[in-house]
């Protein structure tokens, strides 16, 4: 089984104070893992480590226990503004991975579509992206990161763009894109209720330098697949107590 | 002046808003329109009875009539020997000569510098360097180093160019997006796909930009060049009907002149909307 | 002093007698005015400083001042400079392989646009039956025309000195002004004045045209005496930029006219307005100018010089 | 070429965080400025040698011994009748006359385009009429019209500057947050309030920046206003210097053009860092 | 007492379709009125009509019965981009109405150092507005507004650009400052917690044409004031049931 491991890992930007110190973590295949913490704490940082973006001053980024050495196709990121192609359409954004490897365009068409598919935006293949919503393009750009079917998703605020109601959907689309796929999910999010309702397990970072102070197990997005509604989960005394009890992790809040 | 303060105010005050909304509202078009037919009126109108009733001699304001048959003559007969088509065809060669040169030096500069530290190294301090000096400063040292045929001309033509495209490219370089290029890197894309599938699209709008704004330089810089031995072109023609007192024909070459440039801008941008219809959407 | 008139002169680089007056400053003695003194490369610029007002006295040749009346500029000509011969020339490079006039196609010929040597140039063509649409006929201004010779940029040119001396270093003489005023197409110079300054000024046109006419007495009075060691050629040197040893031989280009022969039949009196009405024809038929002009005694006019002759 | 991805990469992606974050990484900065340097270095050594073993004639190339020299010379002793400073003097006089002129005419009617519908109506067309025509191409009707004094030159490089002032003048006034607009007007500003404590400080960044294109127009234009008729001057001065063909003064004038373009932008941008901190930054 | 009333108010813009459709709403002194509804709804149209930037194409816009022709001091704004000027310092933007008015350089310092006081911003009268947080400019923008002592205030998301933490803490000065002066509020927010936390009646718009769909009395608001913490405010179950309600009437949410 698939394990993308970070192993000590340390980062300062040049010349700066440190931006993360010594952060481990570990993402198997089936885990969905959600990172929350306050704005500037190195969330992207660390992302962008295990996308390989960034190399580590110390510490290791492992796959499967072999070191990696740069981005690789078996790590699919998803981008908070989308960072789609403009000048392609948006078959061709999706099937973007197979363009660089040279399939030729009727396969990549037949590719693109059976994507589009599944995020449901059938039908929608030639048009050029930069006519469709903040939401569509989002599922474009989860459609592309899906296509190389890679053993891990990694996204940073995927959703943080969209607007609420849209938001919703989105987060079962992600869990059901999760949950189908079977890929190590990697998420950061300024959403708690997002992260309760999608993670198996939360990370909370904290700032200065960027370091991970709690793990919490939580289960809402089983039961959400399970086929309970939103509502009720979200409503649930279980969440609404998790959601005051990260949220106090997060700021570190005085009881007021 | 009257400040229009409810048009302002109607203006939505975030970016994302303005998809969504139609475009200017119409109705309060007219009175811009109006104003503008009446004024263009007035000044043809002032012109014409200026001219007319010899309240400025013709030496000085041919009239809008003379002028238009100073069209029709240059374009059939010709002035200086050669007629308006060659006139305008001679500078057209010329501008577009400099532009496929400029652009063949400048898009590669603008990749070096904006792409890598080396090239930025090198070819930042000249570009920097050369870039505050009107390109007309030139001119004498050009016709001393390559005389005042064609390829001084089409030279200076060129240097006016090269600045514009060569930043617009870089600017365009170095603004890629870098989410789209670790998008690329994450999805497989080597150093050369990152060149020819995320940056060279990703620039081709600036770079597009920048040959707009070059083709209006080396206009600009063309009536220039001509002032010196040329033996056909438009500004040549002007120049040389100056020296005759030829006003109506100076002034028939000035529309010329304002007519191709206002054409050169206007292809440019329907060239740029279709070959980059994303442009500054996405 | 502000009752002083101010007067503007343009002047060119021909090397004629009233360079000295100029240089000592008698002018201004003798109109009792203030002049600046402006140098002008070519006759185009004379007229177009005329036109718009910033020159009220000016030296141009008669192709010039033939397009300048024929647009109806409000000038009239006050003193006839004299004929030109020897002294503007066409030049070929040597080199450039141009032995005869029809060896002259498809080559570059510089001259400065509206000029005397323009029109001869195209009148030589013509009496040569070569099509100008078959020369490369550039505009260039006499001294771009000596640095364009220098670096080999131009196979002939028809000028004036001091550029026509520097040319003819490396060139040889294929005709000039004499020969082509023999082919039925004479130029000359002359001194031309805006007329609403004649009119507000007239002493000052008068003095202008006296002291003139009295260098020009000087010379012919005493020609030799205007040799290369000469306080006056010194001047001449000093003003237009020629060599001093050549100022001699560059006096003898022209005919210089008296004062009193400048009223006469041959000259302002009746000579000079139908040469500037046979100018204009041509530049019409060349397709330089528009239109000619049915009469252009308007434009000549011998006041000045009966009356400065009168006044001596 | 080489892609610098991780300097790409490590790039801020959203703007809001560009703030919070230090400058651009000292890290990346000696490779670029020793390539620079070397380039440099090699370029005037090439030039040196060039020059000193005369593989290229003096007239062409002299060598920057010469060109210093030709420096020292002009500014002690002059050439064509001025010295270094009486023709460096003159020329920024006649810019510096055009921009005043320009100014005082261009910013109000950008304010009358940019505030009012009957403004725009006559001021647009006439504006947009006149921005493509190259400045130059006037010069032979300017001369017409206006003779070949100062004036005429003063005149030309001002019609080079206007368009770029009006157009920036026009986007500060229209581009006033509509925001700002109400909140002056719901704290009870009339409408000369709002010109004077809005809209005004709202476009002087914009009228600013226009200024410092219009600048760098003029300059470029004066070297070709100088062209014609002018008997003091920097473009005057490589003009007659090429006409004499002596390159070294050539050069040195193209130098001299170049280093005051330069300080003249950069004394610009000084002025707007000063008269408008806030520019870009809310 | 003060009253701000729209009386069936209708409005399109110039040849479009009818964006505001027979809205009344009427606001007094002591009222914190709070609107929610989806994106396009109408929300900052129906203010602006009160803040008299727009005139409706029918009905009427009262104050005290009186109709208004135009934006009046009695009526303040708070715009949610700041709208500061940062040509001005801190203190003189905080005191503009004193400068339009002629009122003199020093007192009007003195004036704007008592509102810096109030909103927590004393001793940054000098600073250039541009060396503020978010945060810290939405202060002054209150300052700016609260300094002509008025009757409304206006506030179009204001909060709507900071992030989680800050606008907590925003939320608790909107409070105060509302108790203090007493003013009749309306806000405009996205965020359905912030409308129960702040209003005392929330107002939910639904679109095409904008109307009033819902009027909901609350006191949540009160309950923060009278002491109780925010934290327990919002776990509270009534609290909670009354959010996913709201969001149900917002977006018409089906039951899943
Ligand atoms: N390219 C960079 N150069 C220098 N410092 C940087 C760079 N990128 C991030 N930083 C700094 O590193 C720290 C962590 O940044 P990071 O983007 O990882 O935070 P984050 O948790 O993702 O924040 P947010 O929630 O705002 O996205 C911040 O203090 C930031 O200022
Ligand atoms: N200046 C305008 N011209 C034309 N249509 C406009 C204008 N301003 C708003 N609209 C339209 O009116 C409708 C309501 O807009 P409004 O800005 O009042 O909505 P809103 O509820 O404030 O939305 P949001 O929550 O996004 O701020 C929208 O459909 C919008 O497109
Ligand atoms: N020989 C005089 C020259 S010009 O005045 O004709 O230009
Ligand atoms: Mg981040
Ligand atoms: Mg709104």
């Amino acid at each position: 089984m698939p394990h993308l491991t970070l192993e000590n890992v340390s980062l300062r930007y040049d010349g700066g104070a440190p931006v993360l110190s010594n952060v481990s973590l570990d993402i198997a295949s089936g885990e969905f893992i959600v990172i929350v913490g306050r704005s500037g704490c190195g969330k992207t940082s660390l992302l962008n480590l295990a996308a390989g973006f960034l190399t580590p001053d110390s510490g290791r980024v492992l796959v499967d226990g072999r070191p990696v050495a740069g981005p690789g196709a078996e790590r699919a990121v998803v981008f908070q503004n989308d960072a789609l192609f403009p000048w392609l359409s948006t078959a061709e954004n999706v099937a973007f991975a197979a363009r660089l490897a040279g399939v030729a365009q009727a396969e990549r068409r037949r590719q693109a579509d059976r994507l589009l598919d599944i995020v449901g935006l059938a039908g929608l293949g030639d048009r050029p992206i930069w006519q469709l919503s903040g939401g569509q393009r989002q599922r474009v750009g989860l459609a592309r990161a899906l296509a190389a079917d890679p053993a891990f998703l990694l996204m940073d605020e995927p959703l943080g763009a969209l607007d609420a109601m849209t938001r919703e959907g989105m987060q079962d689309l992600l869990l059901n894109a999760w949950h189908q796929s079977g890929a190590g999910t990697l998420l950061i999010t300024h959403g708690v209720e997002e992260a309760l309702y999608l993670a198996t397990r939360i990370i909370v970072m904290a700032p200065a330098p960027g370091r991970i102070i709690r793990r919490l197990d939580v289960d809402f997005g089983r039961r959400r697949l399970a086929g309970e509604s939103a509502r009720s989960i979200k409503s649930s005394p279980t969440f609404v107590a998790a959601r005051e009890d990260l949220l106090d992790s997060i700021f570190e809040r005085e009881a007021a | 002046m009257s400040l229009d303060l409810a048009e302002a105010s109607l203006a939505p005050s975030r970016a994302e808003s303005e998809a969504a909304r139609p475009p200017t509202p119409p109705r309060k078009r007219p009175v811009v329109a109006i104003t503008a037919g009446l004024t263009l009126t007035a000044l043809l109108l002032a012109w014409t009875i200026a001219s007319h009733f010899r309240l400025v001699s013709a030496l000085f304001l041919p009239s809008p009539f003379e002028v238009s048959r100073a069209f029709l003559t240059v374009a059939h007969e010709g002035f200086v020997d050669a007629t308006l088509w060659q006139h305008l065809s001679a500078s057209l060669g010329r501008v577009f000569a400099a532009l496929v040169g400029a652009t063949l030096i400048a898009v590669p500069v603008g990749f070096a510098i904006g792409s890598s530290r080396i090239g930025r190294g090198i070819f930042d301090p000249i570009i920097e360097f050369l870039r505050p000096i009107p390109p007309l400063a030139y001119l004498p040292l050009v016709i001393i180093w390559f005389g005042i045929g064609e390829p001084s001309k089409i030279l200076i033509i060129g240097i006016a160019m090269l600045a514009p495209i060569v930043i617009s490219t870089t600017s365009g370089v170095k603004g890629v997006d870098p989410d789209r290029l670790n998008a690329a890197r994450s999805l497989g894309a080597t150093r050369g796909q990152l060149l020819r599938h995320v940056v060279l699209p990703s620039a081709l709008p600036s770079i597009l930009t920048g040959i707009r704004i070059a083709l209006g330089a080396g206009w600009s810089t063309l009536v220039a060049a001509e002032l010196v031995a040329a033996s056909r072109g438009l500004g040549f023609m002007i120049q040389s009907a100056a020296q005759f007192l030829v006003t109506d024909v100076v002034l028939m070459g000035i529309l010329v002149i304002a007519a191709v440039a206002f054409a050169l801008e206007a292809i440019l941008r329907w060239i740029e909307r279709r070959l980059v219809p994303w442009a500054g959407k996405a | 002093r502000a009752d002083q008139t101010k007067l503007t002169i343009g002047y060119q680089t021909v090397v004629e007698p009233s360079k000295v007056p100029q240089a000592d400053g008698v002018y201004e003695k003798a109109a009792n005015a203030t002049i600046d003194w402006k140098k002008f490369d070519s006759g185009a610029d004379v007229i177009a400083a005329i036109a718009s007002g910033a020159v009220d006295i000016g030296y141009v040749g008669s192709s010039p001042l033939a397009a300048a009346a024929s647009r109806e500029l409000p000038i009239e000509t006050i003193f006839v400079v004299g004929l030109i011969g020897e002294s503007e020339a066409l030049v070929v490079r040597n080199g450039a392989n141009i032995n005869e006039p029809k060896d002259l196609v498809g080559k570059k010929i510089a001259v400065p646009f509206v000029s005397t040597t323009h029109y001869s140039l195209l009148a030589a063509l013509k009496h040569w039956n070569i099509d100008p649409k078959t020369v490369e006929v550039l505009n260039l201004r006499p001294p771009e025309i000596a640095a364009a010779w220098e670096r080999g940029d131009i196979d002939a040119a028809y000028v004036w000195d001091p550029a026509l001396g520097k040319i003819k270093e490396n060139g040889k003489v294929l005709t000039d002004s004499a020969q082509v005023a023999t082919f039925g197409a004479p130029t000359f110079d002359a001194w031309i004045v805006r007329k609403e300054f004649a009119d507000a000024h007239p002493d000052a046109v008068k003095a202008f045209v006296k002291v003139t006419g009295q260098s020009y007495a000087d010379f012919r009075a005493k020609p030799d005496a205007w040799d290369a060691k000469s306080e006056q050629a010194a001047k001449i040197a000093r003003l237009t930029g020629a060599k001093v040893e050549e100022v001699p031989a560059l006096l003898k280009g022209y005919h210089f006219p008296l004062l009193e022969e400048q009223a006469s039949n041959a000259l302002l009196g009746g000579g000079t307005v139908k040469a500037v009405a046979d100018a204009s024809a041509f530049l019409k038929e060349q397709g330089k100018i528009p239109a000619v002009l049915p009469d252009y005694s308007g434009y000549v006019t011998t006041k000045f010089v009966t009356e400065a002759q009168a006044s001596n």
